[in-house]
């Protein structure tokens, strides 16, 4: 019985039990549907679900538990001579002595944990009925495990099957007696319902201690190589030359200081050109512009928002950088092939949109009250937007602006291809810098080693950054908060 | 605009005793397709208080907000008509809206300061208009206007507190004294008590009574009483025309049309 | 699963993938998963333990480090594989429009090392123009793109480059091991050496459009834009097919795939890839992957290595 | 209040001043000057987005067209199906680039020696042979005969037809040697050799060579990997949305799940990677590389801004409503289901779009869990390994071969169209359900 | 809950010609911290219209949707004492809250249809409470409904189109159909008329006077005048207390009270 069968059984006898909750909670009203406590249909609702869910859950379950039992009868019930046979096929030399020393007894517990892995992919891929993948050698040895394997995958099947029937049908009995006038179906089914939904609120937790988790437990392990504080204030980031054996230990490696300040420098660019592109752009579609210009401009500008981020790397990489190259060295001044002014500027015009939508937003949300006492007493456009609306919207752009910023510092694709690598610690925006999330990147993506210090640094420094753009969320929650209160 | 003087002197010699301060002549406004008011013709003389009153939605707000162009705001909404101010047409070109504004000033039905400091409320008008330069003016036009707004004792020592922070009351007088911080002409007021409780609707109806000795004004009010109490004028509006307009006595005790009548009496509204 | 999974290096992956597309266009097999993890996290992938979870080959521009093979064999990755595919050449590269050049190793250390030796002394590198380092050389700024510290390319330059070219200079030969080391390997971080990020097709692209930069990247790069680039000569030899596969032109390398023994006719196929790869239409002279920009072995050494497919001698812990 | 008495200007005599005009003409230059600004903002954006767009357009087009090469191949039965036994199945489907090599030594007859004809072997495709062999595998019949076929030349000849090689440079520093120019100018001259549109490019997945590679596999990839999302975060983030908006208590636990969402909708997509990384791959042991994989970090990474979005649709619908409802014997659940999320849902979707077409365009995350796979064939399910239109655009733009950095703008014109018409899509919902209360 | 029918029995006792159909002892309200209601004691007979007269904030509203416990929706609002229907507490957790909603239904200040079609707003109740299952018998209700609510003949031929697509008037009998659709026994209508037009005021209430044949209907109002057409007996509540309740005749012309006198002479408000 397989598992897809039986789930299509289970949902058919859901079906059912809806049907004969409902024609039971009729035949019980006599006749006056008024009578009932709840409309028929959530009767079936509730006996569909007394039907379903709880035999589906358990399939969930045994979905999970069902292969390593198996799995556990059939290693234990080969004969030691097939696992003799199969191991000299399969194995090396030297393994195989360990081995056929132990086979005698007890068979599969002599072979160590990988080698089981292989002995179970042949075993599983013969129950299969694919032969032809498996070593001919051992064909015929493995063939009483592979039917055993499947023999225990159809017993196994049956019994979850006849488990299931048993829960529906109970639930379906059990539901029957329950039904009455009186019965209140339809808050016991909204009950289930509301369940689902604070279940699925709880992802949102979930995926934070997730990610905190996932975070920490790297970054403590980093964290005992290198200390807390280097890593924090240290003023030299080279976490390639600490692998050397020889290097290791050698002071300031691991300072994170100079991607921070990267982070920052390139944010700041990023910033300068967003902000004042973004909000004077929303100033005039809020403000000045004709209804069918903001409806087409609007958009438009959000495309920005839209395009894929390696797309804005090349952007920069190819045609940015190379025009302020240029223009520098025409100016006289010595700009960095990889500045942080080209990664920053085309960072700056992806995020012009997500500051331009903001605070339009909030521009709108300003009350016409506001607008309106200010005309009232002789104020041009301009004079109302500077005066009373900008300063009236002042906390939602912040909040826009901080949002825009945790974008920022959260970009990745942008610099790893623009900005390089080079940690460099400097505020010159001509100069070429690094940021956090190159580094996770080059350092997750990158040549690897084994449970070094650089490697899980990029854990720590996800860690950093995941707590910067809390406390700026958090930061520009309260503002925008703050705000809300004001005009509701 | 010659013959709008003319229309409006003629006018004004039906009662002969003061002079025009503002006239309607014909006034049509349409919002998108809807016609809102129907033409409205009405003189209102310099220092009187003239009240606009009718059943919600008859068109009060928008004749109201004709008077100093509000309704330019509104995109969909478009005024025909000759509306003068002295005599002049506010259309003219060359009358400027920012100045018409500033010589018509306007105060509404839900206090709406400006969330910055009662100070900064004050003279944001004087500062944009130019009516002042040095601190010590300022000063003078924050003290004068809250003085003349009768807020100045309750406000004096929190001048820099914002002026969201004050009660309903409080707050429409100090929109009143930011409206007359610009020294206008004429003062519209959209039913200005309606959202303040019986104590601060007294307070501003004295308040009205007094500005009349230096501004001529005109309130919109859904409350009879109200209007038999501050204004010397009343016009009845009803579904976009004005009905009647007369002394305000006359008005309530007797009333020339049946609407007006009906409406008075409670009969609708 | 009845596929074969391959991880690692970026410079084995094109390769590789070569390889799996003729693969899986000429037999009936599967077409094997090729993923570019960079040649360390393959390793960790590739000896992170055995079974259908775990990768069959990965793909390495260096040998195989000590500390990698143990992490095979604690986690029961016991019998692996080292397969040698080629040679891969390190170009030193520049627009078309820049003048020829004619670069040392010494040179180039010069040039490009945090500290250098001037004058007997070991001082933070002053040389901002090539000029600076020998007057015979153009009167052009430093400024060279090159990959990462996480790529196996900047592993090679380092090695074959840096660590030689020190060498000529006394006063770092009589320094301690350790100072020693650092001195000839740290890259210079002042701007003129740029660490370009992975893609080597972006350095490539730049360097058209400045002529005075000059790029490190695999040899497949230059050999594919001869129409924009040249590649400088290096002690005398300019980078070609023929200098690298006979070893004249000194920035070469092997590269090399490792395979997981114990996967051996557990995983349909993998004996029979491991054999086309290393066969005469894919590795020879004349192969395909000579078309793709594979250095060829010569046909003894090639010959060797078929054999050892062929008995799937597992390797030694390597020394290092 | 006696306060009247104090002296103020008199009424109007300022306002209609010398100096008030002046000052009044000063403050509309002041005026003109700031809508100039706010135009000039969004020329500069506006402006970025074309040069944004032409460089692609620019580099990518060329893509489309590729240069084939007509061949008078002769499908010998003895070399395609050595064993005789006619089932395809058991073809030497090496022996296809013997046979469309061999039909190009036939057509140069003159070309003798191992050198040179290396050198004219450099005009077709080294993988001709696989376009061969689909065209006979379509039409089995065709063995034994001779026939014509259209192959696809070699990418160096591809880039010198389409100039993107100069031919006027010396020999020695072009891919395409002198003696190939003029053979793949007697060719064009024969008619032999023209442009045809680049089907390939629709019709193929991830290959080696630029004239086999196309992006089927990462569209279907994307596909999938957007189905796993949307089947995930839709009706999650609805869920929470309305848990959120329209039942939960005001309390500690729920002012936690608002924060944490809005601070997840902030937080670096790589970091989602890694929790990919530690949690599906690692913790759950899923298989690198595929659909599901990348979909549920997708998913997770895309759920906030569909709860925002999804809470904002909900806080539009008027409260009217929901008391209207409710004075109606509704309960919150059928109030929520019948009317509220209804008229919530153009907003819902078209937020869910906005969030999705980000989603398509995502790179980082997915390089953390093995979606920049190299597979030569669309996805089969979502547990095969599949790569993804944006991380095909990334390796692509690594690849040796000149022409993949045409086709590498070519797969970014592709994925900005499915990005302008998400987006195009949400702007239609939300105009077309735009409603006014 | 034998305490409760006690009481209600009691304060009837007071009145014996009606039966008594819902009863508050004691209301009180919060929001938050603050009191909203301060104790209120109303009995309202089957079959009167009891109108709630006050100034704005008075706590009308409040009370009114304390009757079919609609402040349950506010998360902050918090209520004590008791009220019941036909002598049972309507806080009873026998008595399903969406039970109690479908016997006390309510039509609220602006008319709020269902953006459905006009036959869908009126059959929303029925289904949900399966007063019907056949076609015919849902036209049959919404016939009968539309007819009550005198609005049959203006849309029986676009029974089809959108509800929101009436005017307000309309749109607010729909409202009213609506809610008589589940058959009712009390109807709450908190200023049902305050947002139309007087024609439409006009016909609402003459449905008021014709509906209280066979539902027990409690109406907010801040029209005085209204009040006193369609109410038999009129609440007056002030600053949230009750101040009080009698014979509509009565409080109008003889109010015991000084606040009432106040209120109803327009000396505030
Ligand atoms: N911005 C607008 N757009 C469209 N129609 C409008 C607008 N403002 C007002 N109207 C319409 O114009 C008519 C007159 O409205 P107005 O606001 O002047 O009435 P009112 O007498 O002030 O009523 P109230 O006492 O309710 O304030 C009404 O029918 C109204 O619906
Ligand atoms: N949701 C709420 N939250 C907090 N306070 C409220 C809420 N609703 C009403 N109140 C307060 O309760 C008091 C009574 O309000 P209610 O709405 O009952 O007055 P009302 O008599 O209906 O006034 P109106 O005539 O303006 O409708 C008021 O002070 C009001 O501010
Ligand atoms: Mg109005
Ligand atoms: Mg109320
Ligand atoms: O990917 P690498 O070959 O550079 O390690």
């Amino acid at each position: 019985m397989s598992i897809q069968l039986t789930v299509a059984i289970l949902l058919l006898l859901s079906a059912i039990g809806f049907w004969m909750g409902r024609s039971r909670a009729v035949a019980v009203s006599g006749g006056r549907i008024a009578s009932l406590h709840s409309v028929p249909g959530y009767y079936g609702s509730f006996t569909a679900i007394w039907a379903g869910l709880p035999a589906l859950l358990l399939v969930l379950f045994w979905l999970v538990l069902q292969a390593p039992v198996i799995e556990m009868l059939v290693l234990n019930g080969m004969s030691p001579e097939s696992v003799l046979t199969w191991a000299q096929a399969a194995l090396a030399p030297t393994e195989l002595e360990r081995v056929s020393g132990l086979v005698a007894s007890q068979a599969a517990d002599a072979l160590g944990e990988t080698q089981r892995q292989l002995l179970l992919i042949n075993i599983r891929n013969m129950a299969a009925g694919q032969e032809a993948y498996v070593n001919p050698a051992v064909v015929e040895a493995l063939r009483p495990a592979a039917a055993h394997y499947a023999e225990l995958e159809r017993i196994a099947g049956w019994s979850v099957f006849a488990v299931c029937m048993a829960l529906a049908v109970g639930g379906l009995l059990l539901t029957r007696r329950l039904i009455a006038p009186r019965f209140r179906a339809r808050n016991n089914v909204e009950r289930v319902v509301i369940w689902a939904l604070v279940v699925c609120s709880i992802i949102a937790i979930l995926t934070t201690i997730g990610i905190v988790l996932s975070l920490l437990y790297e970054s403590v392990r980093f964290f005992a190589y290198v200390p807390v504080t280097e890593f924090l204030f240290g003023l030299h980031w080279s976490p390639q030359t600490a692998i050397r054996a020889d290097q290791v230990g050698s002071s300031g490696a691991f300072g994170a200081i100079p991607l921070f300040t990267g982070t920052l420098l390139i944010s700041a660019v990023a910033m300068a050109v967003a902000l004042p592109v973004g909000l004077l752009s929303a100033i005039y579609l809020a403000e000045y512009a004709p209804r069918r210009v903001r409806s087409t401009v609007k958009p438009v500008l959000e495309i920005l928002a839209g395009i894929p981020t390696v797309v804005y790397g090349f952007f920069a990489i190819l045609t940015v950088a190379p025009v302020v190259r240029t223009l520098g060295l025409d100016l006289g001044l010595d700009v960095s092939s990889n500045s942080a002014l080209a990664a920053g500027v085309v960072m700056g015009i992806m995020i012009v949109p997500f500051i331009s939508s903001l605070s339009d937003d909030v521009i709108n949300a300003v009350p016409q009250s506001l607008r309106d006492g200010s005309y009232g007493l002789g104020a041009t456009r301009s004079e109302t937007i500077r005066q009373v609306i900008l300063p009236a919207a002042l906390p939602g752009i912040v909040g826009a602006f901080l949002l825009a910023i945790s974008r920022a510092i959260g970009e990745t694709m942008i610099v790893v291809m623009a900005a390089g690598m080079a940690a460099n610690l400097t505020f010159n925006p001509l100069a070429a810098v690094t940021t956090v999330t190159v580094q996770i990147a080059a350092l997750l993506t990158g040549d690897q080693e084994f449970e070094s210090a650089k490697t899980l640094s990029a854990f720590a420094l996800g860690l950093v950054l995941f707590f910067v753009t809390l406390v700026l969320n958090v930061v520009a929650l309260r503002v925008v908060q703050k705000y809300r209160e004001k005009y509701d | 605009m010659d013959n709008a003087t003319l229309n409006t002197t003629a006018a004004a010699a039906t009662v002969p005793s003061k002079p025009v301060k503002m006239a309607a002549r014909g006034v049509k406004v349409f919002y998108g397709e809807k016609r809102a008011l129907h033409g409205i013709d009405v003189d209102i003389y310099e220092n009187e208080v003239l009240a606009l009153i009718g059943p919600s939605g008859c068109g009060k707000s928008t004749f109201l907000r004709c008077l100093n162009r509000m309704n330019d705001t509104i995109d969909i909404c478009r005024v025909e008509g000759l509306i003068t101010l002295d005599g002049q047409d506010i259309h003219d070109p060359e009358l400027d809206v920012v100045q018409l504004r500033a010589r018509v000033g306007m105060v509404f039905q839900k206090p709406n300061p400006f969330p910055k400091s009662i100070y900064d409320n004050i003279v944001y008008g004087p500062r944009l208009h130019g009516l002042a330069t040095r601190k010590d003016e300022f000063d003078q036009i924050v003290e004068t206007s809250l003085r003349r707004a009768g807020l100045w004792n309750e406000v004096k020592d929190r001048l820099l507190e914002p002026g969201t922070g004050l009660s309903g009351g409080q707050q429409q007088r100090l929109c009143i004294a930011r409206a007359i911080a610009v020294s206008p002409e004429v003062i519209l007021m959209d039913e200005p008590c309606s959202a303040l409780d019986p104590i601060a609707t007294a307070h501003i109806e004295e308040l009205i009574d007094e500005l009349r000795q230096a501004f001529t004004i005109i309130i919109v009010t859904h409350n009879m009483q109200q209007a038999a109490r501050v204004s010397q004028r009343t016009a009845f509006f009803h579904l976009g025309d004005m009905v009647e307009v007369g002394e305000t006595e006359e008005i309530f005790t007797n009333p020339r049309d049946e609407r007006t009548q009906g409406y008075i009496t409670g009969r609708f509204g | 699963r009845q596929q074969i999974r391959i991880v690692g290096s970026s410079t084995v992956f094109p390769f590789t993938a070569t390889v799996v597309e003729r693969f899986g266009q000429t037999t009936s097999f599967p077409a094997p998963i090729l993923e570019s993890t960079g040649t360390g996290g393959g390793m960790r992938l590739f000896c992170a333990g055995v079974g259908a979870d775990h990768p069959d080959i990965t793909g390495a521009s260096r040998a195989m480090k000590a500390s990698e093979f143990d992490q095979c064999q604690k986690n029961g990755v016991e019998e692996v594989t080292e397969i040698q595919i080629g040679f891969d050449g390190i170009a030193f590269a520049h627009s078309k429009a820049g003048p020829e050049i004619n670069l040392t190793k010494a040179q180039l250390w010069q040039a490009l090392a945090k500290e250098v030796e001037v004058n007997g002394q070991i001082v933070p590198n002053p040389h901002k123009r090539w000029s600076d380092v020998d007057p015979s050389l153009p009167n052009a700024p430093i400024e060279v793109l090159g990959p990462p510290p996480t790529s196996g390319t900047r592993d090679a330059w380092v090695e074959l480059v840096m660590d030689t070219g020190c060498e000529e200079y006394p006063a770092v030969k009589s320094l301690a091991a350790a100072r020693k080391k650092a001195v000839c390997q740290t890259m210079r971080e002042d701007g003129a050496f740029i660490e370009a990020g992975e893609n080597d097709n972006l350095i490539v692209q730049r360097l058209e459009q400045n002529k005075d930069a000059y790029g490190i990247f695999g040899f497949s790069y230059l050999e594919e834009n001869l129409d924009k680039l040249k590649g400088a000569t290096i002690a005398g030899v300019t980078p070609s097919f023929e200098t690298i596969a006979s070893g004249e032109y000194p920035i070469s390398r092997p590269l090399f795939i490792y395979l997981k023994n114990a996967h051996v006719g557990v995983i349909p196929g993998l004996k029979e890839f491991v054999t086309e790869y290393v066969g005469e239409r894919a590795a020879g002279e004349d192969g395909y992957l000579a078309d793709k920009g594979l250095v060829a072995m010569p046909a003894e050494r090639l010959a060797k290595v078929q054999e050892t497919v062929k008995s799937l001698t597992p390797m030694a812990k390597p020394a290092s | 209040m006696t306060e009247l008495a104090e002296p103020m200007a008199a009424p109007g005599s300022f306002h209609t001043s010398e100096a008030a005009e002046k000052r009044l003409r000063r403050r509309y230059a002041a005026e003109r000057r700031f809508k100039a600004y706010g135009i000039v903002a969004i020329a500069v954006a506006c402006t970025m987005l074309v040069v944004l767009l032409y460089t692609i357009l620019h580099n990518g087009v060329g893509a489309f067209t590729q240069t084939a090469i007509r061949l008078e191949v002769t499908l010998d039965a003895k070399t395609i199906d050595p064993k005789g036994t006619g089932n395809p199945a058991d073809w030497d489907r090496a022996a296809f680039q013997d046979l469309v090599q061999d039909a190009l030594y036939r057509e140069f007859p003159d070309v003798s020696g191992r050198v040179p004809k290396r050198a004219l072997r450099g005009l077709i495709s080294p993988v001709a042979g696989v376009f061969l062999y689909r065209e006979v595998l379509e039409d089995p019949s065709l063995v034994g005969q001779t026939r014509q076929f259209w192959l696809p030349a070699s990418d160096d000849i591809n880039q010198i037809r389409k100039g993107r090689i100069d031919r006027d440079l010396p020999e020695s520093s072009r891919p395409v040697s002198d003696e190939q120019l003029a053979w793949l100018d007697r060719l064009v001259e024969q008619g032999k050799a023209t442009s045809i549109f680049n089907t390939t490019f629709f019709t193929a997945s991830d290959s080696n060579y630029p004239e086999l590679a196309g992006i089927r596999g990462a569209v279907v990839g994307s596909v999938y990997l957007l189905f796993v999302t949307v089947i995930l975060a839709l009706p999650i983030g609805v869920a929470t949305a309305v848990y959120l908006e329209e039942f939960a208590p005001k309390n500690h636990f729920t002012d936690l799940i608002e924060v944490n969402i809005n601070n997840l909708a902030a937080v670096p997509s790589i970091v989602f990677g890694l929790l990919g990384l530690a949690v599906f791959l690692g913790f759950l042991g899923l298989p690198r590389s595929a659909p599901l994989v990348g979909g549920m970090v997708i998913a997770l990474m895309s759920l906030p801004t569909i709860i925002i979005a999804a809470r904002a649709a909900l806080k539009a619908v008027p409260p009217s409503i929901r008391e209207a409802a409710l004075g109606m014997g509704a309960s919150r659940l059928q109030t929520v289901m019948h009317h509220v999320l209804p008229l919530a849902m153009p907003g819902i979707l078209t937020g869910t779009i906005i969030a999705l077409a980000q989603a398509l365009g995502e790179t980082a995350p997915l390089l953390m869990v093995g979606m920049n796979a190299f597979v030569t064939e669309p996805p089969s399910g979502l547990l095969s390994s599949s790569s993804v239109l944006p991380v095909q655009v990334y390796i692509w733009a690594d690849a040796t071969e000149r022409g993949f950095v045409e086709l590498t703008s070519a797969a970014i014109m592709v994925l900005l169209a499915f990005l302008i018409m998400m987006n195009g899509a949400a702007i239609y919902l939300r105009k077309k359900f735009e409603r006014r209360w």
